[in-house]
């Protein structure tokens, strides 16, 4: 499914964390002799995605799911265990810090805490200035200053707060500033993970608008991570739903809301609270989440699944096409569902 | 949304704006142990020009003025206006200049304390992995040893490898270098924990994202969040090494009687207690108790207004 | 009698600066087996108010004024022994974090046993026996197991059910929830949600349900407080409040949802953010952020008074039903 | 449980390695063994004789290894001054040094639990102050001025106790005895037990406040008292046992902290035991008295930190010491 639009692309990303501790934590007695074990939490297993310029991808998923760490490894805040990624055609994810400098600049993020993503002891100014100045070593005093303005003004943040600390804010405000530190070093490519999970309602509609305008006017592509599911629905134009480290589906965002395939996204679909009397009851998942640390075998979701069969049980499913959607079930594939 | 003053306030007007500084002038307590903590420092630094005598000038001691109580009390002379000790020097002056000696130790000691602990302590916290574990394991061995013991030890070692004599001269320099060396743990220790959560922050995400290198990271982003735990700690700090310095000249491991600190001066003047010379014991107690109640409860103060419980993650 | 009551309740915080109003002139009524939820945004005083019913404000925070009847008797002048007796009791309170909730070094078990014998004279394996029943009640798998298990054992959706169970122990009257899923995942939101409303009809328990979620609110509630800057601004039965929201802000609110805007479209936002609770404007507190302000908002606080089927604070909504009465 | 005892393991023989290197230099250059038993009179070539006899030219790694296995023998060498192997010497002072930080120990948990838990529940009463008050006094008064004054006052002023030695003494095999069987023994540990105690006393305090007041902001205990159980077994049980997880950790840390102050405890009150001990031997050079002192402290360090975090595990219901 390779295109040449593609901006961003993700292949076979696996990336996992150790739990065991070290070599000694790893040993253990059992029945007269020292093995040695380690356990890993499967974070991703193995994730393909490909970005479109000018797209806002949505990768939407329940805490634990992963996507947190999709967004921390395209960014290259973490290596990959396995898998590639590429960023305009070129392999990214085994550069050094001096050969990714280039792409700091194309690539930012926005973070989801407004309290902590801005450091406490940095005027806005400093934590403005700073950025602009290291990937513009050769511009003037005048024009980072009026480089500054401009990212400030188009967030709706008034420059002359800028002598002022972080704490002097409001979260929404803060968030504003966050995002306006990402905009400053004009990328073309932005991961914001949950930026509005931690705000007000009110105030979430407020930055999702700022991002949805920054987009328009800066021509910018997103990877945005939500666990909101009715955020989507306005902001993306694709939408990925992850499970436990694998992709369920992949599909247009209208697409997905009028006509969700896989079982999960059907589940998550209707259990978003609704503000209409006449909404079908949620779909009863039963079972416990399982860990990422013990993965079930065949598809991750066949415990909850009110579907699955043997074949789920054992066999991981491939994401196939189903129409314009791109889905990994057994069931969809041989025609239950 | 509300006006804002335009123009960019200056240093001082920051902090005088700040919560530090408002709540220092609400606090009596503060003020006052800061105002004996400046005086102890100033009689410091201008004990020889303060100083009626000089207790190091042998040609200044009469041993025939030895024990003589503080000038009010009946036998006392009005020239010793707290009396002199077992080696009739002016007590006064004695412990004009051995509080010189206690704070010089105390400060150099926590000087080297904090430069040690700051930068393995950041390291150990920001590398992480191998460096932070074995760092971390030799502070904990070192810690459940405890500083005295260690000094004690140390001291005990050189004292007898080097005789006596060598020793003494050289022992200003030995306590500043094994209480700071001792105590590296306590420090590392903190800055660890607190450059720790400082890491989990997304700020420092951001920086990384920016493309920032690890030193500047370090030094610019975390370091500048990690002052309030130091300076707090850097307060009790000196009182402790205060103490510990107090405790080992006592022990006949530190400063020596020709040229005492508060504590060798109290050590000398045990002996003489039973026989009812009080003074040479109980009076440079009280300024070494004084100095370090202050330092103490300046510390305490310090991590009341700079809470900085909050880094503890 | 209604089985709640609370009438003018005024909660104060006593801070150095001087003391902060966090709760102003709070009243409201609460019947056998009825679901109330209350919604505001962070800061808006919902959790406060959950609290003060039981009398268990954090310190610095004190009832000021007003009463809190509950059976006719006046939970804000107990006596700590006497609320002992009410808490856990008649009144079962559920948190919104179900990891910070459950002590970490004892077991469920114990957990609960103590709360049964804090309030019956029974033996230990009677309460275990309880317990053991209300587990069952709220679906728990293995109960048995569980009982000698430590929290950390249990994941967050496990452990805010054992945190129902619980409240459900010593079959109380009144359930207080902050924000009970607030920290869960959205398919077992609806897990619990439902469970909740399951347990409450059946043992006919009245709910107070504290949330930001006004979808949450709209499926379990049937009446709705709707709550800004330290008061009540609107209050009415909650299909009312959903479909036909009187206040500019509750309005404002509802509109913000991204399920009320086309796909694709830029939201409704409320321009501003909640003013802090001690540098409140004159008049009305949402006055510098509404859209219909009227000169009189600024100058005295709306009353709650009656408008259909609701009561609203909105000056704007006052004169409106005015001026349609003189039409009249 | 199984890395648990590897790493303890490993710890224990990573610091007594580092202190019989320790040891050994000291042993290896500190005086001459030569001297103390032949004295001034004997001629260098017969000096030369004796140290080749004797292995003292070996090579350093020869010579450490020879001292490693006497080492592990009990054979730590023989005291100068006493004429009698260094080890024994050193264990026979060992129970005087137990008693006193048994002592302390009891006076730190009885005063310190109670007290600290007090100001903690009610941090703004008048007693709570006073506590906090006398405990930052304490903590910044060094242990030596405490015995002093605690001399003067009840030994020298007021003359209810003795201001030094250990009384009379119970014995229990030869080289076993204690002060803790008989009246004179006891009456004579109470003021060193209370010097002893008294930097770690307000140390405790302050922790287990601290502490128990962050425990009591937690949602946990909100919720304990949401259902409306006892006071008491809020404080007692759901509080406390949360509270003394990091006062162990501390007091693990502490011990060594006690055991380096006994040395200046027994120093004022002449206290038979090992610290004063010790300080005789570093005045006298009496190498292989210091060399054993050493040991048997680091031996002491490692076993009582094991324990320390065997009993954190046992309390810790999130710490598995039993393994995977």
């Amino acid at each position: 499914m390779s295109q040449p639009a593609s901006l961003l692309k993700i292949n076979n990303l696996h990336k996992r964390f150790s739990i065991s501790g070290d070599f000694l934590d790893q040993l253990s007695f059992k029945g007269g002799k020292i093995t040695r074990t380690q356990e890993h939490v499967h974070a991703i297993n193995g994730i393909s995605l490909d970005v479109k310029k000018g797209e806002a991808l949505c990768v939407v998923g329940e805490s634990g799911c992963g996507k947190s760490t999709v967004a921390r490894t395209v960014m290259n805040l973490l290596r990959p265990s396995e898998g590639e990624i590429h960023y305009a055609g070129k392999r990214i994810d085994n550069l050094s810090h001096r050969a990714l400098l280039p792409y700091r600049k194309q690539m930012q993020m926005i973070f989801q805490n407004p309290y902590a993503s801005l450091n406490p002891r940095m005027t806005i100014n400093q934590a403005l200035h700073e950025p602009v100045k290291f990937h513009n070593p050769k511009w003037s005093h005048g024009q980072v200053l009026d480089k500054v303005h401009e990212v400030m003004e188009a967030v709706g943040v008034d420059p002359s707060w800028g002598v002022r600390f972080p704490h002097e804010f409001s979260g929404g405000q803060r968030q504003r500033i966050s995002i306006a530190r990402a905009l400053a070093v004009e990328p073309e490519f932005i991961v914001a993970d949950e930026p509005i999970s931690a705000l007000d309602v009110s105030i979430q509609a407020q930055v999702l608008n700022l991002l949805m305008d920054a987009q328009a006017e800066r021509d910018l592509t997103y990877l945005f991570i939500t666990h909101d599911l009715s955020v989507v629905e306005h902001f993306g134009t694709r939408v990925a739903v992850m499970y436990l480290g694998t992709l369920c589906e992949l599909a247009d965002t209208k697409e997905l809301f009028s006509n969700p395939r896989h079982p999960y996204t059907k589940a998550l679909l209707s259990a978003i609270p609704k503000l209409s009397d006449d909404r079908e009851p949620p779909i009863k998942l039963t079972g416990e989440v399982p860990t990422p640390v013990n993965l079930p075998s065949g598809c991750v979701f066949h415990g909850r699944c009110p579907y699955a069969n043997e074949r789920c049980t054992q066999e991981i499913p491939q994401l196939k096409p189903d129409g314009t959607t791109m889905v990994a079930c057994h069931g969809i594939d041989e025609g239950r569902l | 949304m509300d006006a804002l003053p335009q123009i960019k306030p200056s240093m001082m007007a920051r902090f005088k704006d700040s919560h530090f500084w408002h709540s220092f002038k609400r606090d009596r307590v503060a003020q006052f142990c800061f105002g004996i903590f400046s005086l102890a420092l100033l009689l410091a630094i201008f004990a020889p020009l303060i100083a009626p005598f000089d207790p190091y000038d042998s040609a200044q001691i009469d041993i025939m003025n030895s024990e003589l109580p503080p000038s009010w009390e009946a036998e006392g002379d009005a020239q010793f206006w707290l009396g002199t000790d077992a080696q009739g020097r002016d007590l006064w002056s004695t412990i004009l200049y051995g509080t010189r000696v206690s704070l010089t130790i105390g400060i150099c000691a926590v000087m080297l304390q904090a430069f040690l602990g700051i930068i393995i302590g950041l390291a150990a916290g920001y590398i992480g992995g191998r460096v932070d574990s074995l760092l971390m394991r030799i502070a904990d061995v070192q810690l459940s040893f405890s500083t005295m013991m260690v000094a004690i030890i140390v001291l005990a070692v050189f004292q007898a490898a080097f005789g006596t004599e060598l020793y003494q001269q050289l022992a200003m320099v030995m306590l500043i270098l094994v209480i700071g060396i001792a105590e590296w743990p306590q420090y590392a220790r903190t800055i660890r924990a607190s450059v720790l959560a400082e890491k989990e922050k997304e700020y420092v995400d951001a920086a990384r994202v920016m493309g920032f290198g690890t030193a500047r990271i370090m030094f610019r982003h975390i370091l500048p969040n990690t002052l309030s735990p130091i300076l707090v700690i850097s307060t009790v700090q000196i009182a402790n090494a205060i103490i510990a310095e107090a405790s080992l000249s006592f022990l006949g491991l530190g400063m020596p009687v020709s040229q005492p600190s508060l504590g060798s001066l109290i050590s000398s003047g045990f002996e003489y207690i039973f026989s009812g010379a009080w003074w040479i014991t109980v009076i440079p107690g009280l300024v070494l108790v004084a100095l370090v109640l202050v330092m103490n409860l300046l510390g305490d103060w310090l991590r009341d207004v700079l809470n900085p419980k909050l880094y503890k993650g | 009698m209604p089985l709640l009551e609370v009438n003018n309740l005024e909660v104060c915080f006593g801070l150095r600066q001087g003391s902060v109003t966090a709760l102003r002139d709070i009243s409201f009524q609460l019947e056998r087996g009825e679901r109330l939820g209350i919604v505001g945004e962070s800061g808006a005083g919902k959790s406060v108010l959950g609290f003060s019913i039981i009398n268990l404000i954090s310190r610095p925070g004190f009832i000021n004024k007003g009463e809190v009847l509950f059976e006719g008797k006046n939970l804000a002048a107990l006596k700590n022994k006497e609320m002992r007796t009410i808490r856990g009791n008649r009144i079962a309170m559920i948190f919104q974090d179900p990891m910070m909730t459950l002590n970490p070094v004892l077991t469920i078990g114990d957990q609960m046993v103590e709360c049964l014998r804090a309030h019956r004279k029974i033996s230990k394996q009677d309460a275990r026996v309880i317990s053991l029943q209300k587990l069952k009640q709220v679906y728990i798998p293995s109960p048995d197991t569980r009982l000698d298990q430590y929290p950390h054992e249990l994941s967050g959706g496990m452990r805010q059910r054992i945190v129902i169970a619980i409240g459900l122990l010593l079959d109380p009257d009144l359930i207080i929830a902050d924000e009970p899923t607030t920290a869960l995942d959205v398919t077992i939101q609806a897990e619990i949600m439902e469970l909740m409303v399951e347990l409450c009809e059946r043992n006919n328990v009245a709910l107070i349900l504290i949330t930001h979620d006004l979808g949450v609110v709209s499926e379990v509630t049937q009446r709705t407080i709707v709550m800004y800057a330290g008061r009540v601004i609107e209050e009415g039965p909650t299909k009312e409040i959903i479909n036909d929201a009187q206040h500019p802000y509750t309005q404002g609110l509802i509109n913000a949802l991204p399920q009320m805007a086309l796909p694709g479209q830029r939201l409704n936002q409320i321009r501003g953010t909640m003013p802090g609770l001690n540098d409140l404007p004159s008049g009305c507190a949402f006055s510098p952020r509404c859209d219909y302000v009227l000169p009189a908002c600024h100058e005295a606080i709306p009353a709650l008074t009656k408008s259909g089927g609701c009561n609203v604070a909105c000056h704007l909504v006052t004169e409106q039903n005015n001026l349609s009465e003189v039409n009249e | 449980m199984f890395a648990f005892l590897i790493r303890r393991l490993f710890q224990a023989l990573v610091v007594m390695f580092v202190i019989s290197i320790i040891s050994f230099s000291i042993q290896d250059n500190l005086g001459d063994p030569l001297r103390e038993m032949l004295g001034q009179s004997v001629s260098e070539e017969q000096r030369q004789a004796m140290r080749d006899e004797m292995g003292l030219n070996d090579p350093f790694l020869t010579q450490y290894g020879r001292f490693l296995g006497k080492a592990v023998q009990g054979d730590l060498g023989t005291s100068y001054f006493f004429k009698e192997p260094a080890l024994d010497v050193i264990l026979k002072k060992l129970p005087a040094t137990l008693e006193l930080v048994f002592g302390a120990t009891l006076i730190i948990i009885v005063f310190s639990v109670p007290l600290g838990i007090y100001s903690a529940i009610n941090p703004q009463s008048i007693f709570s102050k006073i506590i906090m008050g006398v405990s930052t006094i304490g903590i910044s008064v060094p242990v030596f001025l405490t015995a002093i004054g605690l001399i003067y006052v009840f030994a020298i002023e007021l003359g209810w106790m003795p201001a030094f030695g250990r009384g009379e003494t119970f014995q229990i095999t030869e080289n076993l005895d204690t002060a803790l069987l008989t009246a004179d023994g006891l009456h004579h540990l109470i003021l060193p037990s209370f010097t002893l105690a008294s930097i770690m006393l307000p140390l405790f305090i302050r922790l287990i406040r601290s502490e128990m007041m962050e425990v009591l902001q937690s949602e946990y205990i909100k919720f304990a008292w949401a259902k409306g159980i006892s006071p008491w077994r809020v404080y007692f049980l759901h509080a406390f046992k949360n509270t003394m997880l990091p006062v162990i950790t501390v007091g693990g840390v502490q011990i060594g902290t006690m055991v380096a102050y006994t040395i200046l405890t027994e120093t004022v009150f002449q206290w038979p035991g090992m610290g004063f001990l010790f300080l005789e031997a570093v005045n006298r050079v009496d190498t292989p008295l210091i060399v054993a002192y050493l040991i048997v402290v680091g031996a002491i360090f490692v076993v009582t930190n094991t324990l320390v975090d065997l009993i954190y595990g046992f309390v810790n219901p999130t710490v598995k010491l039993t393994g995977k």
